[in-house]
């Protein structure tokens, strides 16, 4: 197998989905079963995908496989070229996407079955899926912000695709549009590094940075540059303050919610960040970091009071992504990167069997309807509880593992800056998570149940939903990613598979331990968890067991706690939410950031856009047309605008001209003798004006 | 002598136009407009344009007035002896007229005409002949078509219409 | 090929067609239509052979040799002592690459508005006649080189429009067609004005050594020609070449239409027939800019790039305004109207930026404009053909009853919003690149970039107003799009598609006349700059 | 002695062989009228042939420039140039179709047994305007003025018994005796300050003595008084309207065209050679700097326009606005005048010679819907377009060409007048004449609104006869390809412009 | 009192114009109105005369008032026929009631 078959195969792997969407939707209408044409094309993609994988982590795992082609060309110097990068983060996220995508579509065969446009729906799984891949495969940033795009259109598209709904084709335009604030800043970002570099490549830039070229040739525009990039990111990933589309896109399916917005296409922004990552300063990671933790903490503690199942598996989403963005803020570049595909794999396990219920109970989604669905789901059961271990960090966990590395590193960090905030809100979002998964465990699978009747009809999914649940719970088993069921840092995912960060940002500008110092293995591409300088390593060494203690402290006390007050009951949940009401209502209403927005943003711009909808139609159109400013400025004062306000040049000129006419037409008398007397006037007048 | 005269036909031509103008009995403007015209041959005399002012009281006297006379009564009843019509626009005209008269003979008083003292009057018929049908015959013949012109337009318009 | 008169017979003939449907029986109408429907075929045909024989490397702009297809001949030819005798006027036709993708777009566009005259019902001969007579203007304008020809084309457009929105328009077409002719006509007589002064300012040396006055642009464009007391020559210490271009920018201005004299726009859309919406926004719209590209940026580069920061001001300001007004409307046909204020102000903002991706991208944008909102004109024109309304809250649910229609819909509106995949994503892409390329014009870039978002944000709100959530009871019965409509809708489609994928044969076709412009303003500003230096 | 005058007078009497033979046909009109009473339909034929053959006669006098009839050795009563006999061209065009006109008029016919009067009296204007062309001395200017007006007041009061024919004829005449009158002061004033009534002479004698500054002007105004009531010019235009309104169509277009030609051709030939000094090589005229005619010309042509232009705004009545349409032309022209060089000379033939066919054929069409529906209001014009397709889109051919848009030989015309206005670096002055351009389309896009975009149930039938048919198609052709091929048309300008003495 | 000059002459025409003009304004008579422009037409053939007398211009002057005069006569002829004519039409000759024609 050469670099070219990866290449090639990489390229079906992009365009076998779009091909399925194509046919699909084109022949919806006609075929009623094309949606398995859909089905049979992404399980194509995905042993494709298993396969480029195994080709590339087996025999070069070392290597950066690069193709470009030019897509077009504006002048001798300026072309704008389009191509790959397969890297071990590609082929693995490659692997990812296309296995939660397809299982997602063996899911959605029973879960949508009754839906009228149910093959449009697969059409629209495979445009996702295209456009995934595509974000996951380049090598340039202009083609990330491409498939960015289309990945946010397909989203829109399944997000809203009960649309009748009015709350779904709402949630899919905001999802749209606060994306669209974030990807804003991006365009900028990626329009400062082509002006400044020529070109959209990752490497090329990198190179060019690490030359000493800079935006502007200014630190300042590195770090913009760089948190321009960043705020793609926070659109895509949700992250504050542009969180608030994620919870209202659960109204889309729930297994789009498990492939979207769950696993892949919230990651992307995570993964722009690791494309990234290279040129970020420290002052831009700081940024991140700051965003990150916040994005970690809000939604942690509104996700501690939804009552929607599938509210609380996005705010947990949101809180987690933010935890990675964190992560990379402050320099846990594998460890994100793991987080990333650990949480990916349990998330989407969480929302598959949060949809496996919401089948069972018949579109039923509030918890506290449920309860006691462990011995009708016993399945589902099993796997959401294997999940929720993950999310929560229990050992033998993927999730344990990732999440310890992440804590570990902002102990170290810490200890190198003397910032220890990103370690305390780490650590209290550990115990955040445990707590409001388990809540969630509890009151619908433990007790009793609330919905008798819904309980009584309620029975077991299909095998097409439960085998995803089964295999994306497997993937949880940290046997996956290391043999050390305690310390991952040897296994072959974080040293051998990862690959340590390039960094090329300038010297001065980063933080002191990623510095380059003499005797530091910075560009050294060999694994291990040396990533930036040996001050960093021996932090990361110290910080590893405490960290790791704390941490699954904390989870387990997260557990016991949400036993303590569903399980058994022994507080009673009522008057504490009593006793600390405003809080209580403060998580519930999301902390008011959809209203918040509503009255500002919304509202604002819709207000300015209906006053600049009147200027247009009253003002602009009168006094460009010359409607006299006097005549409108004296309507003003008399209060009588629109009375006298005159629509357009038309009527005012018509007005004004008529006025000039009336004044004229009052000297055509018809009297002759008029006439003439006022020819005698003229020609003293005249004689006067021409005497000098 | 020559002066006492001037300032006699200047007074008759200047007082029976201004009773021309201001009468309101047509009539009495019309014969009024005869002393003018008298006045008016008068000055002529005067200038040594004796040629002039007989043609002067042969067309205007006899031709024009008595034209004009046939109007009035053809458009009055000749049993309505107050022959009587109002007039209008009196204010704006006599400003009017009275600031264009003003700069007028402003203007014309003040300017330096390039005088010679007035020669001895000659006859003027045989020059004026020989002009006619010399430098201006052009302008004669001119004259003769206007006249003919004015002949059938007039007809044109007084004929009765055949209905 | 090479003598064929390929760009005389693209403009005249529709003239043809004029003719043989003015002897065409009034009754006949089927073949009054299909006259005109060949014809305009006819047109599509030659201007593909058109594209297929140009030549790509050939520069054109300023360099009458690189210009394609010329037909020149002395039209006017007045010999005399004075300049009073020596009127020369060429008849003097040719395409580079920039004109070339707007006679496309013209041929395309009006083939596509005929087929959307099919529902014409009254006066079909009338119409037929004035949208002939409509579409030599615009093909004129496209390949006149020599300014008096320029203008005839220009005005030429003017009744025909007028009568079109007049006769055949909505409610109120009357105010609309007299508020169209008026502001386009108050815009033409500065254009007007300029030409005559430029007529003096620049002088043609004949073959025989003479010289003489000429409305030759690319003659005017040569610095070389001005003579020394033009009132709008360089070389005249007095002149007046600053307020002539502010004259002739908002002769142009007008058209484009440009805040703030935008006002005709919205009425005149909202009151035309669907096909002349198409056309009006289709191709009418890109005179503006396609004027100030072929007139005011070669024959000023000086003032072009000492006021570049202001046009793209004025860019700017109609990407919001646009924006922000086309959120504000509850009638469907007026929201497009103003979403193309706003697309407009792309192409201004582009060409101030005074660099290759810029101007690229603003050519590129006004193709690209001139098929989406065809595209969004036509399914306007669909809907209020079945609902005889435009009120966008009277709608809802649509993609139920009309999932096909929908899907279009939604194309259009995502190429309208740029996205990427769809030909309206490359050419705001450059802009914007062209316009944080340039110093003077990377702030105003930046904030324009918010029209990104209220572009997504009134067009999603649209398409959910209309298209989504529960379907109106009253609209039960609308049937999809007929046969015609998909003739109509699936080209432009194509091309919008075609064009995001793979935009690579507009921009090789605009590359090297893009490229000697950029080179030929900056170079020119050498040139001017020692002028002033005297 | 009497051989030395007859051989002078032959040689004068062949400068006017078009005169003469005007003269000749008014009188064969005359005589055949009164002995053929019956055979009245050759009356028109007679004219034609007359005109037919003073054109004949006119166009050897293109290119020639010579005096005729001389008053004293250097000076003479007619000027024979070019420019005289451009306008004589056209004043021979403009009569040929009024003729033509006449013959379809519904008001001309209504007065069968008077229809040798008619044809006479518009000879006797025509000989009036052939003289006025060519005068180079004041008097015969005055007496020419004189002729050319008593026929038209006669002629517009033609229909007797039309209450509206009546009054225009008494308004005509007594607000035009007034202006001749003022004017003839005016001459006599100059006549004192000059000694003579002949331009050349006029224009030596100021060339070296100084004159009393104020009565010169006075003089100048009121002698510019006469002229400009003949030419409609604001303030002295007020008769324009209501006489225009109030005579029969084929008068009110005459008067339009043709009176107004030669009014402007005698303001030229007024002021070029009275103020003459010399002639700039780049064809701007220096001229005695007693007036300053530019400006004064200029603000006449301003206020007449942008008045011309606001007033035909409101008018209903379709012929009152071609009046108000044609006085804001007058100050168009005007503006040809006023830039003071052979550039602005030649557009104004230029723009005269467009104007004459543009504005006969909006005349003509209006005439020949008014013969069917006996009304000239706009109102009534509603919807004409769908039942009388040709006539209303001829109507609008023509008012679009009075507009100026391209591709109409009225865009030509005006172009013209920019030209020389930018040339002579008069911009503000052309912008406001431009933007004048945009108020007269929206009036003259009213009547196209009306008759296009308005429709109605009343159906009108208008049956062209096949000579009305040639006569439009004969207007339309040079409006419409004088706007795209001019060259013809500009070439002939360009060589008339020379006139006697330069 | 001054010798009679030319200025004296040109006095007595001023007011007879002025007159004129005063007359056709004021007069609601056609006929008056007519009797006004004679006067003006008589203002202007004093001054040709007058001038040419004065200024020794030969005897121009002198046929300028016979032309003049001639023409008044045509003038007088063609206006009174049309103020009959309106007589006969309207059945009044005051001019300012002949105003049906106005804007």
């Amino acid at each position: 197998m050469t670099e070219t078959g990866i290449i090639n195969i990489s390229l079906a792997i992009l365009f076998l989905p779009l091909l399925g969407f194509i046919v699909t939707l084109l022949l919806g209408k006609k075929i009623k079963s094309i949606y398995l044409f859909e089905v049979f094309i992404l399980t194509v993609t995905l042993f494709a995908a298993i396969f480029v994988a195994f080709i590339k982590l087996s025999y070069y795992v070392d290597d950066r496989i690069i193709a470009e082609i030019q897509w077009f060309k504006l002048s001798e110097t300026i072309s704008i070229k389009l191509g790959f990068l397969i890297d071990n983060m590609t082929v693995i996220m490659l692997f990812v996407v296309a296995l939660i995508s397809a299982l997602v579509h063996y899911f959605s065969i029973a879960y949508m079955k009754d839906d009228p446009r149910y093959n449009r729906y697969f059409a629209y799984l495979g445009i996702f899926t295209f456009s995934m891949n595509g974000i996951v495969l380049t090598n340039n940033i202009l083609m990330m912000y491409i498939f960015w795009e289309l990945v946010g259109l397909s989203s829109y598209l399944l997000i809203g695709f009960w649309f009748e709904k009015k709350s779904a084709s709402d949630a899919g335009k905001k999802a749209f549009i606060v994306n669209r604030v974030g990807d804003i800043g991006m365009f900028a970002g990626i329009l400062i590094l082509f002006l400044t570099y020529n070109t959209f490549s990752f490497e090329s830039i990198f190179h060019s940075i690490a030359a000493g070229k800079l935006p502007f040739n200014s630190d300042f525009w590195l770090t913009m540059t760089g948190i321009l990039l960043f705020m793609g990111a926070i659109g895509k990933s949700a992250q504050f303050p542009l969180h608030v589309w994620l919870p209202d896109a659960m109204e889309g399916p729930t297994p789009v919610s498990a492939l979207i917005h769950a696993a892949t296409m919230v990651a992307a922004g995570v993964y722009l960040t690791i494309r990234i990552f290279g040129l970020l300063t420290a002052d831009a990671m700081m940024f991140i970091a700051i965003i990150g933790m916040l994005s970690a903490f809000i939604p942690a503690t509104i996700a501690l009071t939804q009552n929607d199942i599938k509210k609380v598996l996005a705010y947990s989403t949101v809180s987690q992504l933010g935890y990675m963005v964190m992560a990379l803020g402050i320099g846990a570049y594998k460890f994100t990167f793991f987080h990333l595909v650990a949480h990916a794999f349990f998330k989407a396990c969480l929302f598959l069997g949060s949809g496996s219920v919401i089948y069972a109970m018949h579109h039923e989604q509030d918890i506290r309807n449920m309860g006691g669905l462990r011995k009708k789901l016993p399945l589902t059961y099993a796997t959401f509880l294997i999940a929720t271990l993950a999310i929560s960090g229990i050992p033998l966990t993927s999730g344990f593992h990732s999440k310890d590395g992440i804590l570990a590193s902002s102990f170290a960090f810490g200890s190198l800056t003397g910032n220890w905030i990103f370690a305390i809100v780490g650590f209290l979002v550990a115990l955040m998570t445990a707590f409001y998964m388990f809540r969630l465990v509890i009151i619908t699978f433990h007790g009793q149940p609330r919905d008798q009747h819904k309980y009584e009809h309620a029975k077991e999914s299909p095998f097409v939903m439960v085998m995803p649940l089964i295999v994306l719970a497997g993937l949880s088993i940290f046997i996956f990613y290391t043999p050390n069921p305690l310390n991952a840092d040897e296994g072959w995912f974080i040293s051998k598979w990862l690959p340590a960060p390039v960094l090329s940002a300038p010297n001065n500008t980063r933080f002191d331990f990623m510095q380059e110092t003499a005797g530091a293995v910075t560009h050294n591409p060999s694994h291990g968890t040396i990533t930036y300088s040996e001050s960093y390593t021996e932090a990361m060494h110290g910080a590893h067991n405490p960290a790791m203690i704390l941490a699954l402290v904390l989870a387990l006390s997260g557990m016991l706690l949400a036993y303590i007050f569903y399980q058994w009951k022994k507080i009673n949940v009522d008057k504490l939410t009593q006793a600390i009401k405003p809080l209580y209502t403060f998580s519930l209403n999301k902390w008011y950031f959809d209203e918040l927005y509503d009255k500002t943003f919304v509202a604002g711009t819709i207000g300015f856009s209906k006053l600049i909808g009147w200027f247009d139609a009253k003002i602009v159109d009168g006094i460009i047309n010359g409607a006299g400013n006097l005549t409108r400025l004296l309507s003003v004062f008399t209060g009588a605008f629109d009375r006298i306000v005159i629509d357009g040049i038309v009527n005012f000129a018509a007005y004004l001209s008529g006025f000039i006419g009336l004044i004229f037409r009052r000297i055509q008398t018809g009297k002759v003798q008029t006439y003439l007397i006022l020819v005698i006037f003229s020609i003293i007048i005249l004689l006067f004006l021409f005497n000098d | 002598m020559y002066d006492i005269i001037f300032y006699l036909f200047a007074a008759v031509t200047l007082v029976s136009a201004f009773f021309v103008v201001t009468n309101r009995n047509v009539v009495y403007s019309a014969f009024f407009l005869l002393f003018t015209f008298f006045g008016i041959a008068g000055i002529y005399v005067l200038l040594g344009a004796d040629f002039v002012a007989v043609v002067q009281v042969i067309v205007y006297v006899g031709g024009i007035l008595i034209l004009l006379l046939f109007g009035v009564m053809l458009t009055n009843k000749i049993t309505n002896v107050e022959i009587k019509t109002g007039t209008i626009n009196i204010l704006p005209a006599a400003i009017g007229v009275g600031i264009f008269a003003g700069v007028l003979l402003a203007a014309l008083i003040n300017s330096d005409w390039k005088t010679l003292p007035a020669g001895k009057p000659l006859p003027t018929t045989a020059l004026l002949g020989s002009m006619l049908i010399q430098d201006y015959l052009l302008v004669f013949e001119l004259l003769g078509i206007i006249l003919l012109i004015a002949l059938i337009g007039a007809a044109s318009i007084a004929r009765r219409e055949k209905v | 090929m090479n003598n064929f008169p390929i760009l005389s017979f693209l403009t005249f003939l529709p003239i043809l067609g004029m003719i043989i449907v003015l002897f065409l029986p009034k009754k006949q109408e089927l073949s009054i239509k299909v006259t005109t429907l060949v014809i305009t075929g006819l047109q599509l045909v030659l201007s593909i052979v058109l594209l297929m024989n140009f030549n790509y490397s050939a520069g054109g702009i300023n360099d009458p040799n690189s210009f394609q297809f010329i037909e020149k001949f002395r039209w006017i030819d007045i010999p005399g002592f004075s300049w009073i005798g020596n009127i020369k006027i060429d008849y003097f036709l040719g395409v580079d690459g920039l004109s070339t993708p707007l006679v496309l777009l013209t041929a395309i566009i009006t083939f596509i508005a005929t087929l959307s005259s099919w529902n014409i019902d009254k006066s079909i001969k009338g119409y037929f006649i004035m949208f002939l007579l409509l579409d030599t203007g615009m093909m004129g304008v496209f390949v006149a080189l020599d300014f008096f020809l320029f203008y005839i084309f220009w005005e030429l457009m003017l009744l025909p429009m007028y009568f079109l929105i007049g006769i055949w328009g909505g409610p109120r077409k009357e105010y609309a067609a007299i508020k169209f002719f008026l502001y386009t006509l108050f815009g033409s007589i500065f254009i007007l004005l300029v030409m005559i002064g430029l007529y003096f300012s620049s002088m043609e040396t004949l073959v025989d050594g003479t010289k003489v006055f000429t409305f030759n642009l690319l003659t005017i464009m040569d610095p070389n020609n001005y003579t020394p007391y033009g009132i709008l020559s360089p070389l005249n210490p007095n002149n007046l070449r600053l307020i002539a271009y502010i004259a002739l920018f908002i002769g142009f201005a007008i058209k484009i239409p440009m805040f703030p004299f935008h006002t005709w726009l919205p009425d005149a859309h909202v009151e035309a027939p669907t096909a002349i919406s198409v056309i009006l926004a289709g191709v009418l719209l890109k005179m503006g800019t396609y004027g100030i590209l072929r007139v005011s940026y070669p024959i000023f580069p000086e003032i072009t790039m000492s006021l570049s920061w202001f046009i793209a001001l004025f860019g700017m300001i109609n990407i919001i305004y646009g924006a922000l007004a086309a959120m504000a409307q509850k009638d469907f046909k007026k929201l497009i109207a103003y979403s193309s204020i706003s697309h407009m102000g792309y192409v201004l903002l582009g060409m101030s930026a005074l660099n290759t991706m810029g101007i690229s991208g603003a050519i590129l944008q006004m193709f690209n404009h001139g098929t989406i909102t065809a595209m969004l004109f036509l399914i306007v024109g669909v809907i209020y053909d079945r609902a005889h309304t435009r009120d966008l809250d009277a709608f809802g649910g649509l993609g139920v009853q009309m999932p096909a229609y929908t899907g279009f819909v939604t194309i259009a509106f995502f190429a309208a919003i740029g996205l990427p995949g769809l030909s309206g994503f490359i050419s705001e892409a450059l802009v914007f690149l062209g316009a944080f390329g340039s110093g003077t014009t990377r702030i105003l870039g930046i904030i324009s970039t918010l029209g990104i978002l209220l572009g997504a944000a009134y067009m999603l709100w649209t398409l959910q107003r209309v298209f989504l959530g529960k379907l109106n009871e009253k609209w039960k019965s609308l049937p999809d799009l007929t046969a015609r409509e998909y003739f109509m809708l699936v080209p432009l489609t194509a091309i919008v598609i075609f064009l995001g994928v793979y935009p690579t044969p507009m921009l090789d076709l605009m590359n090297a006349s893009v490229n000697s412009m950029v080179k030929f303003i900056n170079n020119a500003q050498v040139f001017y700059s020692s002028l002033n230096s005297f | 002695m009497i051989t030395l005058i007859l051989s002078n007078l032959s040689v004068n009497i062949q400068a006017i062989y078009p005169e003469i033979i005007l003269s000749l046909t008014l009188v064969a009109l005359v005589i055949f009228d009164l002995i053929f009473n019956k055979q009245k339909k050759f009356l028109p034929l007679i004219s034609i042939i007359g005109l037919f053959f003073a054109f004949i006669f006119v166009i050897p006098e293109f290119g020639t420039s010579r005096s005729a009839f001389p008053t004293s050795e250097n000076n003479s009563l007619l000027s024979i140039d070019s420019f005289s006999a451009f306008f004589k061209g056209l004043i021979i065009i403009a009569s040929v179709f009024v003729v033509l006109f006449s013959m379809s008029s519904n008001e001309i016919k209504s007065c069968p047994d008077r229809q040798g009067e008619y044809y006479s009296l518009m000879f006797g204007m025509i000989i009036g305007m052939f003289f006025l062309v060519s005068a180079n001395d004041l008097i015969l200017i005055y007496l020419s003025i004189e002729l050319l007006s008593l026929s038209s007041y006669v002629l517009a009061g033609f229909v007797k018994t039309s209450i509206r024919n009546s009054e225009a004829s008494l308004k005509y005449i007594i607000y035009g005796s007034t202006s001749s009158g003022i004017m003839l002061f005016g001459i006599s004033i100059l006549y004192g300050i000059t000694g003579s009534t002949n331009l050349f002479e006029i224009n030596s004698v100021l060339g070296f003595s100084n004159v009393p500054q104020i009565t010169f002007l006075i003089s100048i105004l009121m002698i510019f008084t006469g002229i400009g009531f003949k030419i409609s010019i604001v303030p002295f235009h007020f008769w324009t309207p209501d006489i225009y309104e109030g005579a029969p169509l084929p008068i009110t277009a005459f008067l339009s065209v043709a009176s107004k030609a030669a009014g402007f051709a005698v303001l030229i030939r007024f002021i070029e050679i009275t103020f003459a000094e010399s002639l700039s090589k780049s064809g701007f005229w220096q001229l005695i700097p007693y007036v300053n005619w530019q400006n004064l010309l200029v603000l006449f042509s301003i206020i007449t326009m942008t008045f011309g232009n606001f007033a035909a705004l409101w008018q209903d009545n379709l012929k009152r606005l071609l009046a108000y349409s044609s006085i804001a032309h007058a100050g168009y022209l005007m503006l040809g005048v006023a830039v003071l060089s052979d550039q602005g000379l030649t557009a104004v033939l230029i723009y005269f010679s467009i104007y004459l066919f543009m504005n006969l054929g909006a005349f003509f069409i209006v005439m020949l819907i008014a013969n069917k529906i006996n009304s000239e209001n706009i109102d009534d014009y509603r919807g004409l377009g769908y039942s009388i397709p040709f006539l209303s889109t001829s109507l609008a051919i023509f008012l679009v060409s009075l507009t100026g848009l391209p591709p109409t030989a009225g865009f030509i015309g005006k172009l013209y007048i920019f030209f020389a206005l930018v040339d002579a670096k008069m911009i503000v002055v052309a912008i406001i004449a431009l933007l004048n351009t945009v108020v007269a389309l929206y009036y003259y896009i009213r009547v196209l609104k009306v008759m296009f975009l308005e429709r109605t149930d009343k159906h009108v039938e208008i049956e062209i006869s096949p000579l009305n048919f040639v006569i439009i198609l004969a207007l339309l052709a040079p409006t419409l390809i004088f706007g795209v091929y001019f060259t013809p048309l500009v070439n002939i300008a360009k060589n008339s412009i020379q006139l006697l003495g330069f | 009192m001054i010798e009679v000059g030319l200025n004296h002459f040109l006095i007595v025409s001023t007011f007879l114009f002025s007159l004129g003009i005063y007359g056709i304004i004021t007069r609601k008579n056609a006929i008056m109105v007519l009797m006004g422009v004679e006067l003006i037409l008589n203002s202007a053939n004093i001054n040709f005369i007058a001038f040419a007398r004065y200024g020794n211009f030969g005897l121009q002057g002198d046929l300028i008032a016979l032309f003049v005069i001639v023409l008044a006569a045509a003038e007088a002829a063609i206006a009174l026929a049309i103020v009959l004519n309106i007589y006969k039409t309207l059945a009044t000759v005051n001019i300012d009631e002949v105003d049906s024609l106005k804007d």
